[in-house]
């Protein structure tokens, strides 16, 4: 996991610590994480930008300071809504002039798991429970709608990027080794409730039904309902998941998958099987 | 017409912005209907496709990467033709599917092209140039507005009768298709959640969740608490062995937790 | 009248008692309904009229020393009154609440003021007199006896007249807010046993069950079935790792068990 | 846990055996646990009722017995239903003159889970089925309805109590110590079925809802059904349960927990909310 | 008829042997429904009643030995009676039921029977004779051929008349109590599996297997990934811990692993 | 676990390996695993007609042929579907000449919870689904039912069949005793699932109804769904099962208790009750 050369700062006073107000500044640049997203590094320009301000009152010294924005140009990616505990644990280590090899084993442990638990719990699980609601209302011509659903969403969007600075901030000056010990067990609690999830979501979420309808002679089977959802329900779904699953593993980009999907749709509607 | 055009096109860019930048997402169609109804003079109609729009879309987000037909121009063409076609928003939103799946290989495009814009990033990290890294991340929010700011202003300008002449030369059949298709594309961000999440020994929550969903009809929220509970369970389960061992290994008594 | 009020006095005196001591659960609505209706000369409407309110206050039970409204007295004074104003079950129970909650109220206060009877208690044990002891217990039982009786016998001694007089005095939102008041009360009951049995070691029991129950409508027979399975499967792992330990302690090979 | 001057008792010979009958006396007896019930040691005086028989015959030195006599009229709550469980092991080691810490720990432990489990079990799952079958029969006219119930439910009842002093008293005689080795397994076992059926009573007995309408020009939404159900079921109900819990951990007594909430049943009808 | 009658023995036969030999399952109502209607002459209705009878007696499998009512005499002799007689197929199912339930008598019994032939076995193996072996097993082939041809062949041949005669003779009650113990024999089958897979280790999975299929009806899929779930995690909790044990006792770090 | 003299194969020499074809027709042989079906050894001739030309390949030697038969023709029961596997890793066994102990043991924990595991995986999860759908087109008259049923069927059963001879004695050859070591583990995952589903089908398949209504005057209550559905759903069911289970643990014969079951069933339908 280390690089080849290990890099030792300069300077390796302690840096001062960042105010709250320095901190709050941060979580609102992370606001910008996707701005430059890309297939190679995603997040990795976007995660610089959110912490130049502290990289740069942290490393005086002109090596330090490039050596660090350099490392921190890899590649990275992570929920949006949940990188500011991720920011908050680096910078404290940064300004403690940590090593190089613990600083990045932090963030790589750190983004996996939040990147998976973030996307279960914000975009597939608070975003439909306030858009439905929204949108439940919005159906019947009431502007609360979007007004209960902005404010609802945003209350915890914006709750965990300022909030989650701080406690990351925290956790990093105080233990961070703690931290890394604890972090087999966190992420591993995060995979847990994150499968579960993302089985469920499966079943909810994709849309695949077969709408053909087998007939011999008088006899008119539906094969969705009299067939498959009798075998299983979700099946379809399930089994479609899988393969893209099955085909990311043997090396297809997103994009082939794409546009199979939409051939494959295409064909179901052509031929009147889907 | 030209008014109309343009400030939608603006909705539009600042709604592709905030898909991915600041996150507020004012940019679901819940939100986007009432405004574009505002902005094409029926607030209502507008309301009330956009709500029917986001019933659809709800599992349409992006996930590590992977994007669904795109929402805000799903959204955002789908309410207007509703409300210039006077048609029914079941059938605004066959409409704007096409456009929705076009935007989506649009910004998979993008997001491939600007690949080598890290080796500028790098560039200016040895350099220590980090105004120059900043500049990057702004000229990546501004092609954000200008994709979606354009693909919603053209139909709108040229009017819903061309639009609708385009879409009715179109088989019909091209245009379920999409619409079955989107209805798929969840499930290629699922896989690549599973890519990154799924190890063997994880095999069992994954299968737990499904089965609570397909025979149970169970709500998300329902699920993660499910999940919660689990992941408790495993973590106290783990916890006590290993301060058991660390007591053995000291030569302790039992722990008391167990 | 005096009759009757003292007959339903003396009822409720027993079935006072039977709340605590005994236990025999004769004391239920279920049962005192019909046994109201023999005394008022209406068992058919005693029996229905106790087997609605029943239904209704099934969580209603002292748990951990919490009390929720007094059934006793609420079985009783709801029973009595639908039999003399005839009428629909459901509008005694609002009738019924007031004077439940009221009882729930004395009987808190009684066990609050019971308290110092415990000095008595300990200087009794001091002296090894065990009479004493025995005669604070029978005096404790005899109290329950006397509130219940009395309470029960004022209103019916004064007639239904001046008792729907009285209540119909009272605003329609202090009844119905007094029996929302009851459909919570079991929260209390509940909050206290959490305050005794929750550690955060076992949150997670709490959310499964709470999960089942809310988005399953599961039985509480079939949630406890499901905590006892998860108590076995917890009860062998940690066993089977204690055994583990032991044989590893002790230098033995690994236990059959696992 | 031990008290300062540790107790030994003055006659240390081992007390002659109770006789089944003698033992069912005592259940017998413990039918008066409540009768002294109150707030600063709850069932301590019934306790101490049920057992006084057996203690005379136990300690026959005067000193030993009133010594046991105050022991034994400390702090004391627990299911009445399971109450003659603790009492057969007690007594089985107040016979061998077992140490009073020994005693006093044996009694402690299995007091709180039994309490928890026998109101889960027998409050809350015995009482809702028996009953809930003796209404329904009642509602009907029927006179089975509560001979049913109570013969149902008492079959359980008198079988818990007289049954479970004979098997308390012959664990404890036979094997108190593995009793208090496994008593962590039995504790930590019943708070496992405890707090799950807890958990699912809040939701099925907790009746908490809000019948608010809200309209909006044309527009009628219920709150409850629209709006709180939908984000999850039986919500308030448990909010409200957790307030409660955390107002008493913060030290509220529970009489105030009922005026509250006598208060807010009232506010609520009064403003319609509820 | 006696074509008919012999064409039935012959597929009665084959289906005989197919329950224990091959087990293609041809032999299932579902299957033998349509054959029968071939040989009968009335195909579509054969297929109907095999199909309504597959329905009823989905459970009725050979578990551990236990044999429940006979489903290849059931399914032959109700689908012939349904055509003969022009009844309905549910009807069919009661005169079905009594030869099903006396040729699981007979199967019972042909397999006690068969048990002395084991000392054949013995003598040819010691003998190195396995041509003898051999001849044995199809020798017991063949009596499954013969037993379920010789009871088809018979309420065929003599016919509807005589059978139904029969039949009618039998007072209902005793057809409609063999059709209730038919219902209640897989019980048998289940508790022989218990006998064999129950220790006390494992009732915690017995439990909330039956708790999700009586109270929530799920299927039997649903229930098998339920369980395999469980299998998958109590196997990684358990050979977490071996692996941890080891590296205890030598003197190694903790794994990876947890 | 071991016989009193231990045998040791007279030719120590491992045997040549059997080939695909060769094994292949082991599989084909062993669809006649219950020809021979009784009482006493059930499967046990039916599984050494299966296994009969591998063991002449392997053992030229006669005696050490005449050993395998007799080792080989001891009590044997597993699920039919399933027994390839075992027939696979026993002649792996085999051919290498070990102990008789060794392989007798591996086939004793093999075939238990193969049998359970089989029986609820096949007969009672595979068949109710594949004949369910094949049921439900040929009661509609569709000629599909019973071919769609074989076909589906078939393909696992045969799959199964031909596939896991290869697998087991690929197995065999490559790790037996590492096999060994898992055995507990593959033994105790086949419990928990076979014990998971058994649990569910009693609540399933066993029908076991009370059509009797009891009235009281005016009042009908329907015994069945009045009371024992509100006591518990399945509730018979699962006493019935539990009656046969103790039963067969006291002694009973399976006989017995066919014959008890037919006279509960004529008795509950000549007094009405059922
Ligand atoms: O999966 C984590 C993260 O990955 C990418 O950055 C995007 O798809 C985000 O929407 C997502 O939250
Ligand atoms: O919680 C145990 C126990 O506590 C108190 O003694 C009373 O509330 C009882 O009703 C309850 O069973
Ligand atoms: O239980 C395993 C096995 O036992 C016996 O051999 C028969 O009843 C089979 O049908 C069953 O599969």
């Amino acid at each position: 996991m280390a690089s080849n050369v290990p890099y030792t700062f300069e300077n390796q006073t302690e840096a001062a610590g960042l105010s709250r107000h320095e901190l709050n500044i941060l979580a609102f640049r992370s606001l910008m994480l996707q701005a430059s997203f890309n297939y190679e590094r995603m997040q990795a320009a976007g995660w610089l930008y959110s912490i130049i301000p502290a990289l740069r009152k942290i490393h005086k010294n002109k090596h330090d300071f490039n050596r660090s924005l350099q490392d921190h140009s890899e590649f990275f990616n992570t929920h949006p809504f949940l990188v500011t505990f991720i920011i908050g644990v680096v910078l404290a280590m940064e300004e403690k002039k940590m090593s190089r090899d613990a600083i990045r084993a932090i963030k790589i442990a750190l983004m996996g798991p939040l990147g998976g638990i973030g996307d279960a719990l914000f975009f597939l699980t608070l975003l439909p429970i306030t858009a439905g609601i929204g949108a439940s209302l919005a159906v019947q011509g009431n502007i609360a709608g979007p007004i209960v659903f902005l404010l609802a969403f945003n209350v915890v969007h914006f709750g965990a990027v300022f909030g989650l600075i701080h406690v990351g901030y925290g956790t990093g000056v105080k233990a961070v080794t703690k931290l890394k010990a604890s972090m087999k067990y966190i992420s591993r609690g995060a995979s847990i409730v994150g499968l579960t999830v993302v089985g469920g979501l499966i079943a909810a979420f994709v849309n695949f039904k077969i709408t053909y309808v087998w007939s011999m002679g008088k006899t008119n089977i539906k094969v969705q309902e009299g067939i498959l959802d009798k075998i299983m329900p979700a099946m379809i779904p399930l089994a479609y998941t899988l393969l893209m699953y099955w085909l990311l593993k043997k090396g297809w980009s997103p994009i082939w998958l794409i546009v199979t999907t939409v051939v494959i749709g295409l064909l179901g509607a052509l031929s009147g099987v889907m | 017409m030209l008014t109309q055009a343009l400030l939608i096109a603006l909705l539009a860019g600042l709604a592709g912005i905030d898909l991915y930048v600041g996150l507020t997402h004012f940019h679901r169609p819940v939100v986007l209907g009432g405004l574009v109804g505002l902005i094409m003079g029926d607030f209502t109609t507008g309301l009330i496709t956009g709500g029917t729009l986001e019933l659809i879309w709800m599992g349409m987000v992006p996930l590590a990467g992977a994007q669904p037909p795109n929402v805000v121009i799903g959204g955002i063409i789908g309410t207007a033709f509703a409300i210039i076609t006077r048609q029914d928003p079941k059938t605004a939103v066959g409409i704007a599917i096409p456009f929705a799946i076009a935007v989506q290989g649009l910004i998979t495009l993008l997001f491939t092209l600007f690949s080598p814009m890290m080796q500028k990033v790098d560039a200016f990290a040895k350099a220590g140039n980090y105004k120059g890294i900043e500049k990057i991340n702004y000229f990546g929010a501004t092609n954000y507005f200008l994709v979606s700011a354009i693909v919603a202003f053209l139909p709108i300008y040229f009017g819903s009768g061309a639009a609708s002449h385009i879409v009715s030369a179109v088989p019909q059949w091209v245009l379920s298709g999409l619409s079955v298709a989107g209805g798929i594309m969840p499930a290629i961000g699922f896989a690549i959640l599973l890519k990154i999440m799924l190890k063997k020994e994880y095999i069992m929550f994954f299968i737990v969740g499904f089965v609570l969903v397909a025979y149970l009809n169970m709500t998300t929220l329902a699920i993660a608490l499910i999940g919660l509970a689990i992941a408790l369970y495993d973590y106290h389960v783990n916890k006590n062995k290993t301060e058991n061992y660390k007591n053995i290994a000291n030569g302790d008594e039992m722990a008391d937790g167990i």
